[in-house]
């Protein structure tokens, strides 16, 4: 496919899909959807077109596409550089699933939907990709808050479209009004530079940069910053996130976690190392360093909330949180080094390609899992994991896909995150024996907290997986479910193999993310330090000590794997034939329910007193008792565990407002008087002011 | 770099590792009950057990779904993988690159989630309680450990366990530094919690609210059981050949088939230091309830911590 | 042609207004009013060509320059998508007997007398003139506005006209003085055209016009709901038919715009632009402030909507204020762009009460319902208030913020920007409440009707269409106006 | 007559203008509030009838006599009317204490003094008493509208303003254009007319003052 024409060709998929679901929901509503998502898998084809076209194309290849002029005081473009095409591959990705899923999905959680809504949301799905794949491919200013603001109404459509129940609206309204506060500072961070440049594409912005005194520079950034954080969902920005991303459609979640999230770390990327970097010279030492320390935060936090976490899909949410920090770690770290005199640059190159790395990965297995939780939800129409169970014999594939996802997501071996995290290590070890002093250890622990998230991930997700997929149903809803439709189960197999190709040869990937590496920090390229040693090994060359640097192959250690596990088959088989027959499970001789296996609840309870300090776990415990309280007839038990900054920051802010605003409301004597009073006291001050000012 | 083991050294320390995994635990167990002035079972015990689980017959939940029957086989798999990473007999980088610390506590970590997922799979009380537990200890003894790792990676500047052994070369203890001693403290520390032993876990008992590792094995049986009984021998060698790979010299790079003789025999000596470090403790503590061990292990996290800083500072 | 055509354009709603008081049937009556809008819309645009093309034009006491001509523009489009909305709001409102019939021919002579005198303001070039009509549209609107007879309109009427009288006497007081001082240095009539003025405006006594231009800023503000003088504009503006509603917010306080923006120039020529800047900036925060808690703690939508446009008039104060071609740019543009969304609003949120029978918000439920496209259109209304690309509202808000970014105001930019999150969080809150959930026991569940719909869609494409582009010829208007005022 | 006996004349009246308006505020009983706003309308047409022959300019008589007729003998006469139309109360119903008021009023008139003053050099007919007079009307009228509760003292506030409006645009202009003027007071007219008919009818409609509702609020 011809790349330059590629652009046109997406919009046009995109732009197709939205108005045909609009106008063919008259005819149909199945029609508008299966058409709309039809548009909108060949738009994610042609996205990965030209994202592959450019990454993989002349080294430094930028195709650029002058848009209409369409506002007199700016000139709009499009340019797909490397960074931009990695992130246009990444949403290409996830979105061929989504479109994929979609259709299917919608049918079989909401039959009653009339087309209004069908219609409403093939429309909102083509708008939401399109302006998310062009917030990356924007230019100029005004494109990108256009689009960036397209994908905030978008994806607000899509979680208010799901359920008309006041819950997907409370969410809506969070994350509508938490996106526009960031998109207020985005705003300001962009027009203070268009007032020095005078104009709104990303090129006189830059020059405009170039001459900044520090100070500014340095405001600038974490404007920009804190906007996109706040879209990112970094703590403590994050409170709308594990809102609104579960009460969204499936699909949708898996975009909205799985994608939109990363369009924020574009921005940051975008801002750092390329709009408001210096001329010369590293970047100011507060960037990297806080970058960092959020990351680790929100690692760690994001993890331990999820931890606590009862519905499935509130649970894979604020994993995205902790992921987003996994990614922010890498990103801080390659701000510290990048330019940094000696080795810094091959170690930042390390440092942004493990981010990059993570980027894909997550929006890999993320977009798996949402898709897992989303046909689990379509068959049992149940997100509460303590509803569920058993359904590993009842959706086999499902089942084993997530699973998948979930040895993915805890970063373990053989599979894609444990590349990533394994390459954020390495980064941060070489680090740390560079930056000698407390520097140093701020990084070391940032590795042991990395180390913690990888623990407590596992932790969670051995919660998700078996509460949800193993043991007996516990509900009605668990115990007649069904296996998903072919068309799901083939999108989550899409996902999945991209999780499996990324974990056991992570080398084939590199030579994508060389035209990233090589447009943001102008250095060595992402293969040429860490596959040096061949495609198949990742290495960390060109390491500061100059020591033998760590090499690892997945691809070896998946053959090992695999050798092993033959091996131990056979073992398993038995040395000599023996019988082999089915029991009901042991438990002390009485007749195993449901009500015997471990609830998500009880399973997370070590850990809730663990870390008591940080949850603030509420509990109530009710006892009936039959006249005597010896005689227990039965126990109720609640307990929730409450996130700090929404608590103690949001919902007191709120009802500060809206306390402050009712009161002054009722101040108001709707008397004529009192208004004419006003007229007069407004003139007659303005008059005496006037005077003084003089 | 050119690697000092080749591909069949490799695999040859891996099996060593794998066979020598009961006899340590037979060890272990033997001096437990010398301590305890009792005869105890013979030190090939272990190997008797493995081979009779291998002949029975298997009696399976039939809740359980057809997963339950492969998490054994993945779990050994996992482990004996990671055996693949430690140097034995001989320090310096493998001949091709293979796996490093990172990979091997990854690999453990993933034989943790299958045991932990298989435990739940049969559903019943006690299988979710072991899993719970174990997922409870595992978050915090995986950042100390990796950071007692560390502590010495960043010196030597590489995780590759191979060449960090080849940089501490035949340096002994009179050569450490306070770091070294620090990691050492912690990794003492961390034995008994990373090998499933008192004071962390209770190896022996089959009191239901007492066990953790074991309560997850309670619904395997026959050669099901025997993989994950093997896999359990093999994880405390690998950890305990991955401290003495560590702190310890190991056989010196490039040596020919005496100096892989001398190493193997250090290894040996090593390995029966440490099982009898084990056994002390086991003889001399009393299992801590639950919620003292997060204390317990933050003893260790202060000690690689502070390991760290003084390699950084 | 064009001279005569500003004698015309005025007489065009005085007639329809006279031919209305002839008959009594509704049909007449209605097409009556949508063709009599019609003809007004064609010939503003012919008129709007000719001094595009060739320069203001002027006719005695009348003069249109580009700054009228943009009120202008905006005039006439919301008068004729008023008249198709009316066609089917009337139905509506027959039924549940807000409106009787016999009275209908009044009501539509009105409303044109009214729109008469509206067009009048905005070709005024004599001063005198300016607030004559300017006292005209109280007059006739006020008679609306109580138009519904029971006696909150009352109450809403005699307080519209009694505050907006005397704001209206403290302009003439302005007017007054600055004729003083043009009088001294150049006597006889013309000292009261405003072009006249401004050609010896730097000559004029500083010290008079600092004192004309208070006058003014504070009686036109009154009209045009700058707080503090806003008090009855969310009383008016909720108590109105809503066609008449829509007419007040959407261009009556527009036009009490222009006579500040008269005044503002002057001033501006007379004592340095500075000054009059100063003035605007303080009552566009004040009014963007004030406007915020009521907001938020709104329940009558109407009153939303009314307490909106004193945020959106603050808003262009603000843009006056900063200053520069950037922000008088963006205030013009302000103006055009809120009179529409505001009068869509407007007619989204009729049709919504005329559904349910009542203006409590919590009251309209599961708006999406039973009216999917009126709710979406009162979902895109509100966004765009709230500033939300890519609906036009976002445009000019972001000249007026890169205005004030430019002329450095950061205390001013923090105000204006965290007030605007707050009022899209409260605006966002009220319509979800609106929007979803089930639709309430009162809701009435028949089909959406055509007409209204009309007029709302109109509206509604204007309204995106300046969101995503802005047309040359209309730029070069407003950048031709930008000119007249910046200098 | 000569340009100082002129400014001497018209500031007088302006005196005397004050004096009313002192009536007005002070005024206990609407009646006296609507004779004193009539006799202050008398005075203005008054300085136009000097101002005219000052002057010569003859759209000064029409001025003065169109202001006697409507705002000295009409607007009075229609206010009276009412009151008895509809037997309200003659009683003043202050919303702050009348004292208060007047204090009000005298701080309003030094401040327009002071502002004036501070004007520096400009020609006499400003500089004299005639625009801190006129402002001084204008924003005491106000005053008297936002210190009173009902309706008709409302009304009587109103066209007091407009007074002083109309007393300074002819001091400080030597009057306006013709038709503005006419206009000007045609507004007036129906301005009052419109008034009368709301006060009428919410008397009608609810036995209630037009003032004192007060539903919408907030």
């Amino acid at each position: 496919m011809d790349v330059d024409s590629g652009l046109g060709l997406m919009a046009a998929c995109y732009g197709a899909g939205a108005l045909s679901s609009l106008l063919l929901a008259r005819l149909s509503g199945r029609l508008a959807l299966g058409v709309g998502h039809l548009a909108a898998f060949a738009g994610a084809v042609a996205g990965l077109g030209i994202a592959l076209g450019v990454l993989l194309g002349a080294p430094g290849r930028t195709l650029t596409q002058p848009l209409p002029i369409l506002f007199p005081f700016a000139r709009l473009s499009l340019s797909v550089d490397g960074l931009s095409a990695y992130f246009l591959f990444v949403i290409s990705l996830v979105a061929v699933a989504a479109a994929l899923y979609g259709p299917a999905y919608l049918r079989a959680h909401s039959p009653d939907a009339g087309p209004a809504r069908q219609a409403a949301q093939g429309f909102a799905l083509n708008v939401f990709l399109g302006s998310m794949a062009f917030v990356c491919c924007a230019d100029d200013a005004l494109t990108f808050l256009f689009c960036w603001e397209g994908m905030t109404l978008a994806s607000y459509v899509l979680v208010v479209s799901d359920d008309r129940d006041g819950e997907n609206a409370r969410a809506g309204l969070l994350y509508m009004v938490m996106a526009h506060g960031g998109t207020a500072l985005l705003l300001v961070a962009f027009l203070i530079l268009t007032e020095r440049s005078g104009a709104f594409d990303f090129m006189a912005l830059r020059a405009a940069a170039r001459d900044l005194d520090p100070a500014t520079r340095t405001t600038l950034f974490f404007l920009a910053f804190s906007g996109f954080a706040a879209k990112a969902g970094v703590v403590p920005l994050h409170v709308w996130l594990p809102r609104a991303h579960p009460a969204a459609p499936s699909h949708v979640s898996a975009l909205m976690s799985g994608v939109m999230l990363k369009v924020a770390i574009y921005g940051i990327l975008r801002f750092a190392f390329d709009l408001l970097a210096p001329v010369a010279g590293p970047l100011p030492f507060s960037w990297g360093w806080i970058v960092l320390f959020v990351g680790t935060i929100s690692a760690v936090l994001g993890v331990l909330y999820a931890l606590q976490q009862h519905d499935l899909k509130r649970l894979l949410a604020f994993h995205s949180v902790e992921n987003i920090g996994i990614i922010l770690i890498g990103v801080g770290l390659a701000m510290i080094l990048w330019r940094q005199e000696g080795v810094g640059g091959a170690l930042a190159t390390v440092a942004l390609t493990a981010a990059l790395l993570h980027t894909v990965n997550h929006a890999a297995f993320k977009g798996l899992l949402f898709l897992g939780a989303g046909s689990v939800l379509c068959r049992t129409h149940v997100r509460n994991m303590e509803e569920l169970g058993g359904l590993a014999r009842r959706m086999p594939w499902t089942a084993g896909l997530f699973l998948l996802g979930a040895i993915a997501i805890s970063a373990l071996p053989p599979l894609n995150g444990f590349v990533s995290e394994w390459l954020t290590f390495q980064a941060l070890l070489g680090s740390a024996s560079r930056f000698h002093g407390p520097a140093g250890l701020v990084i070391v622990f940032a590795a042991a907290m990395l180390a913690l998230t990888g623990g407590l991930a596992a932790a969670c997700f051995v919660k998700a997986f078996g509460v949800t997929f193993l043991g007996r149903p516990r509900t009605s809803h668990a115990e007649h479910a069904t296996e998903a439709p072919p068309s799901m189960i083939a999108a989550m197999v899409w996902l999945g193999a991209v999780c499996v190709a990324l974990g056991v040869a992570p080398g084939y990937a590199m030579p994508l993310l060389d035209a990233p590496t090589a447009t943001l920090l102008h250095g060595p390229v992402a293969s040429a330090v860490v596959t040096a040693r061949g495609p198949l090994v990742l290495s960390t060359a060109l390491m500061p000590s100059g020591a033998d640097a760590t090499a690892i192959s997945m691809t070896m250690v998946a053959a090992l794997l695999l050798s092993l596990t033959a091996i131990a088959w056979i073992l398993r088989r038995g040395l000599q034939p023996a019988l082999h027959r089915a029991a009901p499970t042991w438990t002390c001789g009485m007749k195993p329910t449901s009500r015997f296996d471990y609830t998500a609840t009880a399973f997370a309870k070590p850990l809730r007193l663990v870390f008591e300090a940080l949850y603030h776990p509420r509990r109530e415990v009710t006892r009936e008792t039959a006249g005597t309280p010896y005689v227990l007839r039965r126990i109720h038990y609640a307990g929730e565990v409450v996130d700090l900054a929404e608590t103690q920051v949001y919902h007191r802010v709120e009802r500060e407002i809206s306390a402050l605003s009712q009161a002054i409301r009722a101040r108001s004597t709707g008397r004529i008087y009192g208004y004419i009073g006003f007229v007069l006291g407004a003139l007659f001050v303005a008059l005496l002011l006037s005077e003084l000012g003089r | 770099m050119t690697g000092e083991r080749p591909l069949a050294l490799v695999l040859l320390e891996m099996t060593l590792l794998v066979l020598a995994g009961p006899l340590v635990t037979g060890a272990i167990q033997k001096m437990k009950a010398r301590l305890q002035c009792r005869q105890g079972a013979g030190v090939l015990q272990p190997y008797r057990d493995l081979t009779k689980l291998f002949r029975k017959g298997t009696v399976q939940a039939d809740t359980a779904s057809g997963l339950f029957r492969s998490i054994p086989v993945l779990v050994v798999a996992a482990t004996v993988a990671a055996g693949a990473f430690v140097p034995v007999v001989r320090a310096g980088p493998p001949a091709f690159p293979l796996g490093d610390a990172l990979m091997l506590l990854g690999l453990l970590a993933l034989a943790r989630f299958l045991t932990a997922v298989g435990a739940l799979d049969a559903g019943g009380a006690f299988g979710g309680m072991g899993a719970s537990r174990e997922m409870t200890i595992a978050p915090l003894v995986e950042p100390v450990l990796m950071m007692v790792v560390f502590s010495t990676a960043i010196a030597a500047g590489t995780t590759e366990l191979g060449a960090l052994a080849a940089h501490r070369g035949t340096s002994w203890l009179l050569a450490w530094s306070a770091a070294d001693f620090l990691g050492f403290a912690a990794m003492l520390l961390l034995l008994p919690a990373e090998t499933g032993r008192i004071p962390v876990d209770n190896p022996d008992t089959h009191l239901e609210l007492t066990m953790l590792h074991e309560g997850m094995l309670l619904e395997h049986s026959g050669p099901g059981l025997g993989c994950m009984v093997l896999a359990s021998h093999t994880r405390q060698i690998v950890i305990v050949a991955v401290a003495s790979a560590l702190f310890f010299p190991v056989g010196p790079a490039g040596a020919g088939v005496v100096g892989v003789l001398v190493g193997a025999g250090a290894f040996a000596g090593k390995i029966l230091a440490l099982a009898i470090y084990l056994a002390l403790v086991e003889s001399s503590y009393a299992k801590l309830r639950l919620f003292r061990v997060p204390q317990y292990l933050g003893v260790g996290f202060v000690c690689a911590l502070t390991a760290l800083a003084l390699r950084i500072l | 042609m064009a001279e005569t055509l500003l004698w015309v354009l005025p007489l065009i709603p005085t007639v329809t207004a006279l031919l209305m008081l002839t008959t009594r049937d509704r049909r007449v009556l209605s097409a009556l009013d949508v063709s009599g809008s019609a003809i007004l819309f064609a010939l503003a645009l012919v008129l709007a060509r000719e001094v595009a093309v060739g320069g203001p034009r002027t006719l005695g006491v009348f003069r249109l320059d580009d700054v009228g001509l943009v009120f202008l523009l905006l005039l006439v489009v919301l008068t004729l998508a008023v008249s198709i909305y009316t066609v089917g709001w009337l139905e509506q409102a027959l039924e549940v007997g807000n409106m009787k019939a016999e009275f209908l021919r009044s009501y539509f002579a009105l409303v044109h007398a009214f729109v008469a005198t509206m067009v009048v303001t905005v070709l005024a070039d004599n001063l005198g003139i300016l607030w004559i009509a300017m006292e005209g549209t109280t007059i006739t609107s006020a008679v609306l506005i109580g138009y519904h007879g029971h006696h909150h309109g009352l109450e809403a009427a005699w307080k519209y006209i009694i505050v907006t009288t005397i704001g209206i006497s403290f302009g003439l007081f302005g007017t007054v003085l600055i004729y003083a001082a043009a009088a001294d240095v150049q006597g006889g009539a013309g000292a009261m055209s405003w072009s006249a003025i401004m050609k010896i405006a730097p000559t004029l006594h500083p010290g008079i016009v600092r004192i004309g231009f208070i006058f003014a800023m504070v009686g036109y503000g009154t009209k045009a709901g700058l707080a503090p003088m806003h008090l009855w504009l969310p009383d008016a503006h909720s108590q109105a038919p809503t066609p008449v509603s829509a007419l007040l917010s959407g261009v009556l306080i527009k036009c009490a715009l222009l006579g500040i923006i008269r005044f503002q120039t002057i001033a501006a020529a007379a004592c340095g632009p500075a000054f009059p800047a100063q003035v605007l900036l303080i009552f566009g925060l004040i009014s963007v402030v004030v406007a915020t808690p009521f907001i938020l703690a709104q329940r009558d939508i109407k009153r939303l909507l009314g307490y909106h446009s004193v945020e959106h008039v603050g808003i262009v104060a603000l843009g006056l204020g900063f200053g520069g071609r950037v922000g008088t740019y963006g205030a013009l543009l302000h103006v055009v762009n809120h009179g529409i969304t505001k009068a869509l609003a407007f007619f989204a949120a009729g049709t919504a009460i005329a559904r349910y029978g009542s203006r409590d918000m919590r009251a309209i439920g599961g708006l999406l319902a039973v009216a999917p496209i009126g709710a979406t259109l009162l979902m895109l209304a509100a966004l765009s208030l709230a500033g939300v690309p890519p609906f036009s509202i976002f445009v000019s808000e972001l000249m007026v913020l890169r205005a004030g970014i430019g002329q450095g105001h950061w205390i001013a930019i923090a105000i204006f920007l965290s007030m605007v999150v707050v009022i899209f969080a409260g605006l966002l809150h009220h319509v979800g409440v609106m929007a979803f959930g089930e639709p309430t026991a009162t809701a009435s569940r028949e089909p959406e009707a055509w007409f209204p719909l009309a007029g709302m869609l109109l509206l509604a494409a204007i309204m995106i269409l300046l969101g995503i582009t802005l047309p040359g010829s209309f730029d070069g208007i407003l950048q031709r106006a930008t000119e007249v005022i910046v200098d | 007559m000569s340009e100082e006996a002129l400014h001497a004349v018209i500031d007088d009246l302006g005196a005397l203008l004050l004096f009313t308006m002192i009536l007005i505020v002070a005024a206990g009983q609407i009646y006296r509030a609507i004779y004193a706003v009539s006799a202050q309308s008398l005075l203005i047409a008054l300085a136009a009838a000097v101002l005219a022959t000052a002057t010569g300019n003859t759209d000064l008589w029409v001025i003065a006599g169109v202001t006697l007729a409507v705002k000295a003998v009409a607007l009075p006469w229609v206010l009276h009317w009412i009151v008895q139309r509809m037997d309200i109360r003659r009683e003043i119903e202050p919303v702050i204490p009348i004292a208060a008021t007047l204090a009000l009023s005298v701080v309003i008139v030094v401040a327009s003094f002071q502002l004036t003053t501070s004007l520096g050099p400009v020609r006499q007919a400003i500089a004299g008493n005639a625009l801190p007079v006129g402002i001084s009307l204008t924003l005491t009228g106000v005053l008297v509208m936002a210190t009173r509760k009902t309706a008709l003292t409302q009304m009587v506030g109103l066209f007091a303003s407009e007074n002083g409006i109309f007393f300074t645009a002819m001091a400080v202009t030597q009057g306006m254009p013709l038709i503005i003027e006419i206009g000007v007071i045609l507004d007036v007219i129906l301005a009052a007319l419109v008034m009368t008919i709301l006060v009428l009818r919410v008397r009608s409609t609810v036995d209630a003052d037009v003032a004192d509702l007060d539903r919408l609020r907030g």
